[in-house]
């Protein structure tokens, strides 16, 4: 009875939504097609919005549906499009390197594991931040705006150096036109 | 806001999962397009950690929330930036695979 | 009724009122999709001389009801060359977002269907961006270079719009101080419509709800006389229904947007507040006929230029402007 | 970084589309091959026959009155002018001379034709950029000229009015009012339609300075009627070698600047103003009686030779051709048709240009498949 | 009506931004209509604000919190004191009238509309400068005014010398503007704000020190430093090399950098930081005699020159340093007054000899000649002009110009005394060399002569409006007139009482005032109708032909006409040196440093050799092996803390 | 500038406006005398003089007859074949005894080609359906028809 007491709605909602989060990663890394997989990038997306969903974070979740699954997500399927929109990727060779590779990437994680199991964790947090007058969007945007203004502003200033530059790299050169 | 009973070790799991599969990911495929998708795959691993932190660390406040959306905004650069630089390199190359990158060795 | 702004607590109970309520939501969404194609009809015969349908029915009511019934029980075709399950996934792709994103419109004073979420605004822009996924996967999926074209301008054109779309939006916002769709009609509710204040905004929005709802001027994506129809080519049957259906949701989700924002939502004298909402919704659907009635289609590349050249400054002046004002008054 | 030329050369994808023949905007069926590079044609080759009937080969069978229905076939929305240019060319060989009451038809059916023709290539040019309204209104003007003309001759489409030395049938009683009534309300209209489309921004910015070509052009490739003077070259048949009694009319020669499309739909409108003037004018001198068939003799044997006459068709230059041996039938007829002369600029006008403005431009070059296939 | 000032220089911005929205192929009437009712509806609120403000005591300061960086504000905003009034008014009048005067001058240019946009760019700059209530915002606008004068001056890319001059008077005022950039920085270093008041207010109760340096020993540096900013804008010896070359540039252009906006700004900086300066003897001290030594300098200079409008050039240059000398010896009140009676005739002077230059199509002195008869107007106004500018009474630059002799002798400085009665003397001949070059005599081009005429409406109606001001603007200080401008300005006590200084203190006023004195100003008028006369005996006189000087054997000529040598002087001493260093440093490079890394690069060649191998170009590759360090350091990192394993 | 506002109060204006449609099955359209619609026959006139099947551009008529005990030429069989007649009316322009005429029916879709086919019978029936409808217009054609009767008779 105690085990099930700690599995509140948020823990299965969270366990479910991490499971379907993992399976479209697995999912992104089996198929085939290239358009799948962008497929399944946005269903990780969508996946991880909803895990910030339940942590509190609801902007940061609207954001990440609407700059990942909304902009990027389109972005990559364009690029599959405009390049070789038949892509296939070949099935994973198990060649000496990528055995290396997915051994380097399981002991990594394993490491990483045992890491977060041997730290200690503080008691669960609390609602300190977050006051209860001020919602989650306004709350940030204050931290924003009075923390965070010069690096906010460097963003908006890498935003347009990658617009611009972005435009720049993939407009057809004029000596190619001719 | 009630509070919450998701332990923060496994929002972290999550995370390191979600960053082995995209880092394996990211270095076996072959189309560059998937290797930008894993390294988004692994950016989201990470904002996971920030949101988390944000919301269970040891004094939860919002600059976690703030960090993801820079992370957020700089991976929308960065995808920007990267696709072009794809489309580019297609048009030159007719190819989209990242073994024709390496123009950079001797 | 029921109300659950105040309820937070996932139970049983609530589970099942949200289950009716999203059922009922469903309902009349049809229901509006259902008259707002016989609206069309009617109002684009009879503005250019004809009757519009008038068989099936009272004055031809039932029509599209028969419409969709026939489409439903269409054979669904499934071109050979085509990617099976792509083109399967894609209208529901398409669809879904388009009836989430009704959960945020505040209907009615005592919204009783509708989320009060504090991020309800910023909740319809983002979910309307999924849309284009099931769009652009239709096209994609066919294996039909017009639809694959269609597609592509589709995506292309809905992501260019929604920028001074959500651009537009933020000067109401920012009068508001809100991003809750409720705060923002309670605070039109007290003081001026945004229309009034926020004209410019308003017009930025009514040309890029336009553009986005693929409508006349800007239904380049599935322009009968260029691409033939576009993403939905080879859509038959009841999958061509889900795309319809997409669109037609969206024009009243639009509506109810624009009325929500702009107009002061269910807010006015006399009329109860549902009555308010829906004039104001058809208000703004019979504007988007009464334009498709006069307006040639845009051009594609004119289409962009329009949106990055003029609306996104325009917008971002409006968003400037509104700032200050907001701070000096 | 340096090239190789490889690389550059397959750098770009190009993809062939095929533009019908069973696309919406081709006005009738009608295909066209489009090589394009992302949104740009490189190269367009208009296919067509879809439509053959083989007119002129049939011709060659057929006693010259018989030819006149095969005639309203042509250009199926111009029927009149078409017989007429038929009737026309065998009145010139026969060296025949009309009846005044007949001229007077001829030239009131003739451009109530022009109108209705126009009106329909600005309807329909619209609805290929997109706007359906007006497609709908110009058919309720055309519709009255299209009653008027059942009236007439009991066809709405098919006229067959026309006949060697005259008309087949003089007016019904009342017809002439009809037509005087109706030339107020067109004006009306068409200033409706100027209001209507020609302010348009988006319409605007869909013509202007679009298929622009140069005199010279139009006149290397043979083109004529709107799609010439568009360019400024002052060229009507009807003023530069008056036939029928066209020389007794006040009416202007509109022309173009630039040559673009917007300047083949102004014309389109100027056209009917002045169509207009023609009509207005000649109910006003009709005359009240006479016969309307002149003296033909029973079997119309043509005397042996070859003719060509062309009249100012709504398209441009119709002309027929024909090589007799004296007989009842021709030996050879060949018809010089408008809209196949106009399409073969198509190509050229098409190369370099969006995808987008393939069909402003095909709409505005204005051919009917009828014609140019025969 | 003070709190309205904002608008000010915003008209000309709504004016800048409608041009340029409104596209280069505009209607020039409308353009200049525009543009030319904005500014002269600025100049109706510029006067607004400047009678409000006769006869009270403050500045009126509104600031709005822009950042806030730490725990230091920055603010933005607008600050109306006495001195700002004043400048307000002279500069929307005489941009009004330059305005107008564009219209008739720039006709038929490819740029017309842009031109405009510059100009109005420009006006809004020095507004906004003028009423910046802290240096940050300040000196945002000083460099716009840069960024205006270098694309005005250089207007006419497409000729050589225009682009040069464009590029050549952004550098040297460059050099100043780091001198003032220095001092805004130790300024806010030093006392955390950048506004005007609170620096005042720390600098006179000595709360103002930064590490090493003591409080006067800063505020003498900055304040030096700050002067040489001035220094830049303002054209002063030694940095006054820009300005005739500037001349490239249209002559309406000319006027305004020359009378209201660019060079002004630099006396402004001066006037703006008085209270700063006061606190210092030093700094005041080189004030002086830079300002003497360019009035000196640049009145030699202009002696000998051919073009009209580089004599008018070195002629402000003079005027400056009259201005700043005046400011230097404590002539706080004959500086400003100075700065408005030089901005009316100056810019009449221009204007005129725009209005010359526009009828006969040249700039060579002797060139012209006979004028009189064809061009009236711009006759009788040159002649305002010139009489205002050579002292004569009752005209403008008399009174002032006295004002600043009468300080500069009375605050004990006989030897700046005499440099501005020289410069005085010589002030009169050149300005009437041109005159009497210009208008009188024989036409000496007969071609261009036939052709000669007034121009339009638009550009005689600036030159008539500026030359009632020329001879009239003089009694605004005279001591006829109670010296109102003095009680004006002085009456403007609020940067120091803000600053908290007693009102006993001598800081209190700003700067000194001197009675006028009837000898001197006799002494300086007949200087001047000295150099009238010398310029009319030289050429106005019948029976001496006027020959093309060549200046062949004369040294003092030459000198003059080359300006002192000075751009070959600092050729010599800063080009010249600059080369020889880099040719010294090419050799060190070339043979010492590249010999080192040649033999390093060959050793690592060798070890690159080997190391080649490893690098395949392969992204992934490298990400493996980065991958794989990354868990070595993280096993390493958990293994040293224990207890993980 | 704004010229689409024109535009948009042109749509508008046509809104209340009276419709065009015509709404068909129910309300025929009304052809005009001279309409030219699917023959009719009139046997009795006809005198098998075989024009109408010259002229016909397109030879879709055929005909046959035989003569009569008072030697003159009866019709036997008369058929159109309306898969080809592009209904030109240069037969009925050149009938001497008008027995051949226009009706105003203009229905002719049909499931095979062969109804298409038709016979005197059905023209002839068209001929009494057209009297009924337009007992009006008739009159000319029953002059001639008396007329010819009378020719019979002498």
């Amino acid at each position: 009875m105690h085990f099930f007491a700690s599995f509140t709605g948020s823990m299965t909602a969270f366990l479910i939504i991490s499971v379907l989060i993992i399976l479209c990663a697995i999912m992104l890394l089996s198929f085939r097609k290239v358009i799948y997989m962008a497929l399944a990038i946005g269903g990780v997306f969508i996946g991880c919005a909803a895990v910030y969903i339940l942590l509190g974070a609801s902007f940061i979740g609207i954001a990440q549906v609407l700059i990942y699954a909304g902009a990027i997500t389109i972005l990559i399927m364009f690029a599959i499009m405009l390049t070789n929109h038949e892509a296939q990727e070949p099935p994973t060779k198990w060649s000496v390197k990528n055995i290396i590779i997915a051994l380097g990437c399981a002991l990594l994680g394993v490491a990483l594991y045992l890491a977060i199991r041997h730290q200690t964790w503080s008691a669960q947090g609390t609602t300190v931040n977050q006051s209860s007058t001020v919602s989650n969007p306004v709350a940030i945007g204050m931290a924003l705006f009075q923390q965070y203004t010069i690096p906010f502003e460097l963003v908006s200033l890498l935003l347009i150096v990658g617009l611009v530059g972005a435009v720049i790299l993939a407009q057809p050169r004029k000596e190619d036109e001719e | 806001m009630p509070t919450l009973s998701i332990p923060p070790q496994s929002l972290l799991t999550l995370g390191v999962i979600l960053f082995c599969l995209g880092l394996f990911g990211a270095l076996t495929r072959r189309n560059i397009i998937i290797v930008l998708v894993c390294v988004e795959l692994m950016l989201n691993a990470a904002n996971i950690n920030l949101v988390a932190f944000s919301r269970l660390g040891a004094s939860p406040n919002l600059d976690g929330q703030v960090f993801a959306l820079f992370t957020i905004t700089v991976a929308a650069a960065e995808i920007a930036v990267g696709l072009a630089l794809l489309l580019a390199f297609f048009r030159l190359r007719q190819s989209s695979e990242v073994k024709d990158m390496n123009q950079n060795k001797l | 009724m029921w109300n659950w702004s105040g309820a937070s607590h996932l139970t049983w109970l609530n589970g099942l009122a949200m289950l009716i309520g999203t059922v009922i939501v469903l309902l009349l969404a049809l229901g509006v999709v259902t008259y707002t194609i016989y609206a069309q009809r009617k109002i684009l015969g009879w503005m250019q001389g004809r009757i519009g349908p008038n068989r099936l029915g009272p004055f031809g009511l039932m029509q599209t009801i028969a419409d969709i019934l026939k489409l439903l029980i269409k054979e669904d075709i499934i071109p050979e060359k085509a990617d099976r399950s792509l083109f399967l996934l894609a209208p529901i792709l398409a669809f879904v977002p388009s009836f989430m994103v009704l959960s945020v419109i505040p209907f009615s004073r005592t919204h009783v269907f509708t989320a009060n979420i504090s991020i309800g605004l910023l909740f319809y822009i983002a979910l309307s961006a999924i849309t284009i996924h099931g769009v652009m996967l239709g096209g994609w999926a066919s294996n039909n270079k017009y639809a694959l074209i269609g597609g592509m301008r589709s995506a292309a054109q809905m992501l260019s719009y929604e920028v001074p779309l959500g651009m537009s939006v933020l000067g109401v916002a920012l009068m508001a101080g809100s991003l809750n769709l409720n705060t923002i009609v309670m605070s039109q509710h007290t003081g001026w419509w945004n229309i009034v204040p926020q004209f410019l905004g308003f017009c930025i929005f009514l040309v890029a709800s336009t553009a986005e709802l693929n409508r006349t001027p800007f239904d380049l994506p599935e322009a009968e006389s260029e691409l033939i129809a576009g993403y939905h080519i080879e859509y038959s049957g009841f999958r061509m229904a889900f795309f319809m259906l997409t669109e037609y949701v969206y024009l009243f989700a639009m509506a109810a947007l624009c009325a929500t924002l702009f107009l002061g939502g269910w807010s006015g004298p006399f009329l109860p507040g549902w009555l308010w909402f829906a004039i104001k919704v058809f208000a703004f659907i019979f504007f988007q006929f009464w334009i498709q009635n006069t307006m040639p289609r845009i051009r594609a590349d004119h289409l962009m230029s329009f949106s990055w050249k003029v609306l996104l400054p325009l917008s971002l002046f409006n968003i400037v402007l509104t700032a200050v004002f907001k701070t000096i008054v | 970084m340096a090239l190789t030329d490889e690389a550059q050369s397959i750098r770009t994808e190009e993809m062939i589309l095929n533009v019908g023949p069973q696309h919406p905007s081709t006005h009738g069926v009608f295909r066209l091959v489009v090589k394009i590079s992302g949104e740009t044609i490189i190269e367009a080759e208009p296919v067509i026959g879809y439509l053959h009937r083989g007119t002129e080969k049939l011709a060659e069978d057929l006693q010259y009155t018989q030819i006149i229905p095969y005639t309203d076939r042509l250009d199926y929305v111009s029927a009149m002018i078409n017989n007429y240019a038929l009737c026309h060319t065998v009145e010139r060989a026969l060296d025949l001379e009309i009846p005044e009451r007949a001229e007077y038809l001829r030239i009131i059916t003739m451009e109530l034709q022009r109108v209705a023709s126009h009106l329909l290539a600005v309807g329909s040019y619209l609805l290929d950029l997109g706007a359906m309204s007006p497609f709908l209104y110009v058919f309720q003007e055309r519709e009255r000229i299209v009653q008027m003309f059942n009236e007439l001759c009991g066809a709405r489409l098919t006229y067959n009015y026309m006949r060697v030395g005259g008309v087949k049938w003089d007016a019904p009683p009342g017809w002439i009012d009809q037509v005087r009534d109706f030339i107020p309300f067109m004006r009306k209209k068409l200033k409706m339609y100027d209001d209507l489309i020609t302010g348009n921004e988006i319409f605007l910015s869909r013509v202007r300075g679009i298929g622009v070509f140069n005199t010279e052009t139009a006149l290397a490739y043979g083109l004529s009627g709107i799609n010439l003077r568009s360019t400024g070259f002052d060229w009507d048949l009807r003023k530069k070698k008056p036939y029928s009694i066209y020389n007794r009319f006040d009416f202007e020669v509109p022309l173009g600047k630039n040559g673009d499309c917007f300047d083949r739909y102004i014309l389109h409108m100027q056209e009917m103003e002045q169509s207009l003037r023609i009509v207005e004018q000649a109910v006003e001198q009709f005359p009240s009686s006479g016969p309307v068939l002149g003296k033909v003799p029973k079997m119309v044997r043509v005397p042996a030779g070859e003719y060509y006459s062309g009249i100012e068709g709504t398209r441009g230059e119709l002309g027929f051709y024909i090589v007799s041996e004296g007989k009842d039938k021709p030996y050879r007829m060949k018809i010089r048709k408008p809209s196949f002369v106009n399409l073969q600029l198509l190509p050229e006008l098409l190369k370099g240009q969006s995808m987008a403005n393939l069909i402003a431009i095909l709409g505005a070059v204005d051919i009917v498949l009828g014609e140019v296939d025969a | 009506m003070a709190a309205y000032a904002w608008i000010i220089p915003l008209l000309p911005l709504v004016g800048y931004i409608f041009l340029l929205l409104l596209g280069k192929k505009a209607p020039e009437g409308f353009v200049a209509g525009v543009s030319t009712i904005l500014v002269l509806i600025g100049l109706g609120l510029s006067l607004g604000v400047f009678s409000s403000l006769a006869g009270t005591d403050g500045a009126v300061t509104y600031t709005w919190k822009w950042l806030s960086i730490g725990s230091h504000n920055i603010d933005v905003g607008f600050q109306v004191t006495h001195l700002n009034a004043l400048m307000l008014v002279v500069v929307s009048l005489v941009s009004t009238l330059v305005f107008l005067f564009s219209l008739g001058y720039m006709h038929k240019d490819e740029r017309f509309s842009v031109f405009y946009q510059y100009l109005n760019l420009f006006v809004f700059s020095m507004l906004a400068l003028v009423i910046s209530p802290n240096l940050l915002q300040m000196y945002i606008f000083w460099e716009m005014v840069g960024l205006c004068s270098y694309l005005l001056v250089g207007f006419w890319y497409f000729k050589p010398e225009a682009a040069l001059a464009a590029k050549k008077s952004f550098i040297v005022t460059r050099i100043g503007d780091v001198g003032l950039f220095i001092a805004i920085i130790l300024l806010f270093a030093s006392t955390g704000s950048f506004d005007f008041n609170t620096i005042f207010q720390a600098a006179a109760s000595g709360k103002i020190a930064l590490g090493f340096i003591s409080g006067s020993g800063l505020i003498t540096l900055t304040a030096i430093l700050a002067f040489i900013g001035a220094v830049g804008k303002s054209a002063q010896f030694p940095l006054h090399v820009w300005l005739p070359d500037a001349m490239e540039g249209p002559t309406p252009v000319s006027a305004l950098i020359h009378a209201a906006t660019m060079v002004a700004a630099g006396v402004y900086l001066v006037a703006r930081l008085y209270p700063l300066f006061e606190l210092s003897q030093p700094a005041l001290t080189v004030v002086a005699w830079i300002g003497g030594v360019t009035a000196l300098l640049a009145s030699l200079m202009a002696l000998t020159q051919r073009d009209i409008k580089r004599v008018i050039a070195y002629s402000t240059v003079s005027q400056l340093g009259y201005m700043m000398m005046a400011l230097g010896v404590g002539g706080y009140v004959y500086g400003v007054f100075h700065l408005m009676t030089h901005a009316f005739f100056k810019a009449l002077l221009f204007l005129a000899a725009g209005s010359i230059i526009h009828a006969i199509d040249t700039q060579d002195l002797f060139d012209m000649g006979g004028l009189r008869k064809k061009m009236p107007i711009t006759f009788w106004t040159f002649l305002a002009g010139a009489l205002a500018l050579s002292g004569i009474v009752p005209f403008a630059g008399f009174w002032s110009k006295d004002d600043i002799l009468t300080a500069t002798l009375k605050s004990g400085h006989p030897v700046l005394y005499l440099f501005g009665l020289i410069a005085a003397f010589c002030t009169a001949f050149y300005i009437f060399r041109v005159f009497f070059l210009t208008f009188a005599g024989k036409p000496r081009d007969e071609k261009r002569y036939e052709h000669a005429h007034e121009g339009s409406w638009v550009m005689t109606l600036p030159l008539i409006v500026l030359a009632v001001l020329a001879t009239i603007a003089g009694f605004f200080n005279s001591p006829l007139n109670g010296n109102a401008l003095e009680k004006y300005l002085l009456r403007d006590a609020g940067d120091a009482v803000v600053a908290g200084i007693p009102t006993t203190s001598p800081a209190y006023l700003l700067g000194h005032t001197y009675p006028a004195n009837v000898g001197l100003m006799a002494l300086s008028v007949a200087v001047g109708l000295a150099g009238i006369g010398l310029a009319a005996w030289r050429y106005a006189n019948k029976n001496r032909e006027i020959t093309v000087p060549t200046g062949e054997g004369n040294f003092l000529y030459m000198l003059s006409y080359r300006k002192f040598y000075l751009d070959e002087i600092y050729y010599a001493i800063v080009v010249a040196p600059g080369k020889v260093l880099a040719k010294i440093s090419d050799f060190v490079d070339r043979y010492i440093i590249d010999g080192i890394v040649v033999v390093v690069s060959r050793l690592v060649y060798v070890i690159g050799l080997g190391l080649k191998y490893t690098q395949t170009g392969q992204l992934q590759t490298y990400g493996a092996a980065t991958m794989l360090g990354l868990f070595v350091i993280l096993a390493i990192a958990l293994f040293r803390q224990g207890g993980v394993f | 500038m704004f010229g689409f506002i024109k535009g948009l109060g042109v749509t508008l204006s046509q809104l209340p406006r009276k419709k065009v449609t015509l709404q068909y099955p129910e309300v025929m359209p009304e052809w005009p005398e001279r309409f030219r619609g699917v023959h009719r026959f009139i046997p009795e006139l006809c005198i098998v003089c075989n024009q109408c099947a010259r002229i016909c551009p397109t030879s879709c008529i055929s005909l046959s007859g035989t003569r009569d005990e008072n030697r003159k030429q009866r019709i036997d069989t008369y058929d159109i074949n309306f898969d080809i007649c592009i209904l030109c009316d240069l037969c009925t322009e050149v009938c001497p005894t008008e027995s051949i005429l226009m009706s105003d029916t203009f229905e002719l879709a049909n499931y095979d080609r062969d109804s298409l086919y038709l016979d005197m019978h059905w023209l002839y029936d068209n001929q009494l359906k057209y009297e009924r409808a337009h007992p009006d217009r008739v009159t000319a054609g029953s002059d001639l028809q008396e007329s010819a009767a009378k020719e019979e008779d002498v």
